[in-house]
């Protein structure tokens, strides 16, 4: 099978739907001609046309209120938002517009829209260019949260976006465009060509949204994670030697809560792990959700490794980043607390 | 340059406030007749005075006059006329049954009928209007049932929407009424990517923004007008000056630009001020607007100049804020007296007609109101069911929300 | 001493603040001459000056974008939000600007800003008057959030707002407004004037922004609670006849983490109730801190009551807010499981 | 009105890309000296001419002409000339530093040098400018040292921002010189808050915004112009149209509208274009707007004609999406140059003595460079703590920050 970079997976999803389906369009800042600062549309303009792929002013809350227009009249627009930090803007169009519109119009109008959003640090990106911020998505009743690991989970996810009825954030852990980033970025990363799920299918496939993935089975403790983080994890697991199990949850809501409780009730220990700060981050709910299903299986405190809650610094990424080393401590601290 | 004089802040005030006397000396009214009217593929440049004087049609004799006359027939004038009656019935009727405890609140129209209900008429099946609290007009107009509007209003069994929404936050796509959104501005925007999707479709459908005087100051207002110049997305966006923003009046919105159409020429948008009590202005403008969004011209702007006669809902008293007398002395007059007028010197009506249709109209509303609240009001007979409101967050329920309607036993 | 309303008590704060600080500058929409549309700073414009309160045009991103302006001057901006749902036009100021400029600039700048907003349901006031956005709040870094439940704490809190050097987010649940709600919409609210939290001290005095007050003294459940929720607590702990303490937050960030510990220490059991959606709400982080403080003293799983997963409805208020029917029985099922 | 040709989206192109000739004869240019100086409290609506014309002064010959010209001495523009330069220089010194992986990223002004250099010279000490990235010259001119510019640059040891900012988002209150944001616009409308409080203090201090041509699509633009134009802040607000925003060329923000500086037009606000290539030109008009606000007259809207030479930053490759040598052939000329042949022609300086002064400023960079570097790069030597990642989030550290603090041992 091809192997792929993250990048060209998404592309590549945004390639296949755009040709089975033209209603699909994808716009952005610098995502029409020049194809993106990530380079994730480049070439779509050339081969759907200036209607189908477009650049647009820089307005955030104009990308997505002119898309929750079109996909009111009927269209599939997947749009990019340069970078997660720059969200805001159109935060209230999400929340206020985009994820209520079924509701409130019973369903006379809906929204089904993507958007893509480049995440999470490890690029000396600073204050602006590193956010994660999946738990203001999380709280937002009529959204859907999505942050794939690996190209091939990343095209397979990205169509079933596309696809759904409803309203899709989509997080791409910048940091693994390239290859699976584990956190020792002392060492050059693997290409995604070395990696088994830098394999990516021809074509038309889904990767369904709501269904977590098993990363490692391990008896000693579950670890949960989700994009860069699950690298992460193993490299830690492979560390400290901790026989984790480490869940990829790849959609963070709808949750895959089956999953993760008969893997908590089996090793009876739980670890959570994200890149955002940890105060109300995506965290906090997996935790409370685990400790009301799983409590009489519990052996040890549910623990939380995740960013400070600081701003994302500049020259202190890698020690904000939680690596595998603050990973790994956390892991054996939740063997042994 | 070194001027040491301090600085202050200018905090733009309305002429008269409570306990002084109402004056609208400073409102610049053009002439009815007086503006010209320019072809709709006019360079904007050429027509930038359009976004300072004011269209008029019927003149103070109630004759119509000018190049924006003789575009509706006088069946059609009537029908309109009566559109603006059911209009007023059914707001005092609803402002009513607000007060009787029938449903938690209530926004009116009186003074604005001919906006919405005139522009209506310029529309084509399929075009979709993202409209504001106040141009209920819309679905008047468009044959949209009394009953469905009560039924929303009261939050009862057949609220279309099923009790989900503030009162008048109607929503029906097959009337080409988008859904509401409680929050201000955030349609406009909207509109503007309908708009674009229709172009891309190489549909021949158009879309109609609306906005408030006060919500012109919201962000989406910036992103619609960008959007639509660059794209030049058939679109008309209609701004409703009525003078009011709850209890601020328009200057805080308007700042130090003579009217709101202005804010058109900044983004090389054709903007055009129209008398919205003139129901004849109003839809000689849409017609306008909209043949230029449909030849694909691209957008225009509205600013229609008129009055809030009443509260800004039924959680407000205007008397706090402005001269109680201050909607008389309006100098632009009432919308339906207005196009009253025009019809008797057109021959075509009389008094005693129009008490008679008074008199059907408020028949009508009424039979519709005991029909709607034969299916329940807010705290009293049929309600939307509680697993209703679960319902529709998704199109699929997914397994939390699931569990959550368990919880909740329904 | 006089009983006040809380709207009363928030206007005294403000009032007080506006005569001893000139630095101090309120505004917001219908803020000026008319006084806010809960009345909230009626007679402030007459009586310190159209260039201390005015009203504003209707954008709550200039609002808070000109009020960092002028935090960043010297001044100390209290401003209003006319309802917590229309605060999101605003977020990206609140979060990439006010929260992120004393430490980006090292303490160069900072933004001594409060916003108050209303929050919370029970008016009928549909889903767009009735919102508790308080996670979106504490999830950010470098914002304090407060959620006073009384006139008494509302006016020392908002003046600890408003003294604070930093942005206070300062949410005001509306229902409160009037007197204690509890929950029991069919009856009568008892207005503040017969409640000894009426008790509203003239003059200047703080309340301490962060820390926690034990509404009720009790040995088999802690309650953690703030705003309305503490009133409906104490009257499900009423009718259920269970001896719950019950803590009412009044600052979530920072948070009295110490309170919290020391009472679920002693009862062993805790819940968490709040208005706001259940998901990534605060209730999330609150469950995951006592379970990673409190592991070994539990005796049951930490149960959560929240508002549904759904936009807040208009005719079904009372089937979403979680009254103190629903608040009972889970204070029962935490006592036994 | 029933027209049922199918409607299509404008998508606006520039005129060439790679691969094709550069052209740049749409640009319409006025001739220096040409457009008139009218009073600083002129009323908006009379000079509206303002916002599509060019104000220049320095004409093909290197002459200063027109009524714009003659506020300055050949002191002040030979320190003026030597300000570019040095930014020139220390421009090209950090591109290679972050080309050498001494910091992670690095963005030029090439090009724009006189915008940023000549503006600051209008201004008064406790005025304070809230940038955007490319506006460095502000705090040259206004004598920050370089080698703090240098430090925060490379987060190291006396990086005055202990590392916590991308390079180039510097910060100075001391030299007027606020806190860059790495979002863009958001600062804007704080310009205008900050002006505000200087009017509601009756200060004489007035504030100034940046921000760059794809910028004013941003929401923080309109609430900057909403609330300018209704409080008449006391602000210069700045519009650099470099004609680029990343690979995006400036017609997608501008849209229908001819120019950025028609924006301020729909709010009463003066608008002015001036050629930012002319340092003259825009000393002379930032010392009009400046001394608008601080006589009271309210705000200004300056739109600065330029063109990025360089990259957008580091990160990028202008050559995917624009002809190689369009900068060549940029009708406006190179900033540094036409101030040097300006003062050629005067005869106050020389070839030589250019040369000369480029050899001296280089050798000041250098020098600053060395110094910097003795405290550290982003990857070696000197660095900002640990410990001050968690310091500075509040004023006083709260409980959680303090047990993370702990836990991450430091
Ligand atoms: C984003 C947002 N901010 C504030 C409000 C509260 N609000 C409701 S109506 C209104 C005034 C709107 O005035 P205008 O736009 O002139 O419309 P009008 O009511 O006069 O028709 C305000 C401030 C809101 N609904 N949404
Ligand atoms: C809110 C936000 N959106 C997007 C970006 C990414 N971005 C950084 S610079 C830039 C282009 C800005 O262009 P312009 O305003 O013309 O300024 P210039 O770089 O030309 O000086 C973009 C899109 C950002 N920093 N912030
Ligand atoms: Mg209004
Ligand atoms: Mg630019």
């Amino acid at each position: 099978m091809p192997r792929k970079t993250m990048i060209d997976a998404i592309r590549d999803a945004m390639d296949v739907m755009m040709g089975r389906d033209d209603t699909v369009v994808v716009f952005g800042e610098d995502v029409g001609y020049f194809g993106g600062v990530f380079r994730a549309t480049q070439g779509l303009q050339a081969k759907y046309g200036k209607s189908r792929c477009f650049d647009t002013p820089i307005s955030e809350l104009g990308i997505v209120g002119a898309a929750v227009g079109m996909a009111a009249y009927g269209l599939r627009p997947c749009v990019e938002i340069q970078f997660a930090d720059y969200i805001y803007p159109a935060y209230d169009q999400i929340v206020s517009e985009a994820a209520r519109l079924r509701y409130r119009s019973n369903g006379q109008f809906t929204c089904p829209l993507v958007v893509r959003m480049p995440t999470g640090g490890g690029i000396f990106g600073g204050q602006t260019h590193s956010q994660s911020p999946e738990a203001l998505f999380t709280h937002v009743s009529g959204l859907k949260t999505v942050v794939p690991s690996n190209p091939s989970d990343a095209k397979g996810l990205l169509i079933a976006a596309i696809e759904d009825p409803d309203p899709v954030i989509f997080l791409e852990p910048k940091r693994l465009y390239n290859g699976p980033f584990d956190g020792h970025h002392e060492r050059p990363v693997t290409p995604w060509s070395k990696h088994e799920l830098g394999e990516v299918p021809d074509g038309h496939y889904t990767v369904p949204l709501g269904k977590a993935a098993i990363r490692r089975q391990g008896a000693a403790v579950t670890v949960l994670a989700y994009g860069t983080m699950v690298y992460v994890a193993e490299a830690a697991a492979a560390e400290t030697r901790v026989d984790a199990e480490i869940i990829d949850l790849r959609t963070l809501l709808p949750l895959d809560l089956e999953a993760i409780v008969a893997s908590v009730r089996k090793t009876g220990r739980c670890m959570i792990v994200h890149e955002a700060t940890l105060t109300s981050g995506f965290g906090a709910e997996l935790s409370a959700l685990v400790q009301e299903a799983c409590f009489y299986h519990l052996e040890a405190p549910i623990t939380r490794v995740a960013g400070w809650d600081t701003p994302y610094p500049h020259a202190q990424e890698w020690d904000y980043f939680p690596g595998p080393a603050r990973v790994g401590r956390a892991l054996l601290e939740t063997i042994e607390p | 340059m070194t001027n040491d004089a301090p600085l202050a802040l200018h905090v733009p005030e309305p002429a008269v406030r409570p306990g002084g006397l109402p004056d609208f000396t400073n409102v610049r009214i053009s002439t009815a007749g007086a503006v010209a009217r320019p072809d709709v593929d006019a360079d904007p440049e050429s027509i930038r005075d359009l976004a300072y004087s004011i269209i008029r049609v019927l003149d103070r004799d109630g004759e119509a006059v000018g190049p924006w006359a003789g575009f509706l027939s006088d069946e059609e004038l009537l029908e309109g006329l009566r559109h603006m009656m059911t209009l007023r019935a059914f707001d005092a009727r609803m402002q009513m049954a607000q007060r009787q405890g029938k449903t938690s609140f209530y926004m009116q129209h009186m003074g604005e009928e001919a906006v919405s209900c005139a522009f209506r008429k310029a529309l084509l099946p399929g075009d979709m209007n993202f409209p504001t609290y106040r141009q209920a007009g819309l679905l008047i107009v468009a044959g949209y049932p009394l009953v469905e509007m009560m039924c929303q209003i009261y939050s009862n069994e057949q609220d279309p929407l099923k009790g989900r929404q503030l009162p008048v936050l109607y929503s029906s796509k097959e009337h080409g009424f988008f859904s509401i959104s409680g929050n201000l501005a955030t349609q406009y925007i909207q509109a503007v990517g309908w708009a674009m999707a229709s172009a891309i479709k190489n549909d021949t459908k158009i879309a109609i923004g609306w906005i408030g005087d006060g919500s012109t100051a919201e962000s989406d207002f910036h992103a619609a007008l960008v959007f639509a110049s660059t794209y030049k997305a058939p679109v008309v966006l209609n701004i409703v000056n009525n003078q009011w923003a709850i209890s601020t009046f328009q200057g805080i919105a308007r700042g130090g630009s003579g009217t709101f159409a202005a804010r058109g020429l900044g983004f090389g948008i054709p903007a055009l001020r129209v008398d919205g009590n003139d129901y004849l202005a109003v839809y000689a403008v849409a017609r306008w607007a909209v043949e230029r969004a449909r030849r694909n011209f691209g957008p225009t702007l509205i600013e229609h100049v008129t009055y809030r006669v009443g509260a800004h809902s039924s959680s407000d008293d205007p008397s706090a804020y402005r001269p109680r007398t201050e909607s008389d002395t309006w100098p632009l007059g009432d919308p339906v007296i207005r196009l009253k007028n025009h019809l008797i010197v057109r021959g075509v009506w009389s008094e005693d007609r129009h008490k008679q249709a008074e008199a059907e109209v408020l028949d009508t509303v009424i039979t519709a109101q005991k029909e709607a609240e034969r299916h329940g009001t807010l705290h009293s007979g049929g309600k939307p069911s509680v697993r209703d409101m679960f319902e529709g967050v998704f199109a699929e329920m997914p397994p939390h929300l699931r569990r959550q309607r368990q919880q909740a036993g329904v």
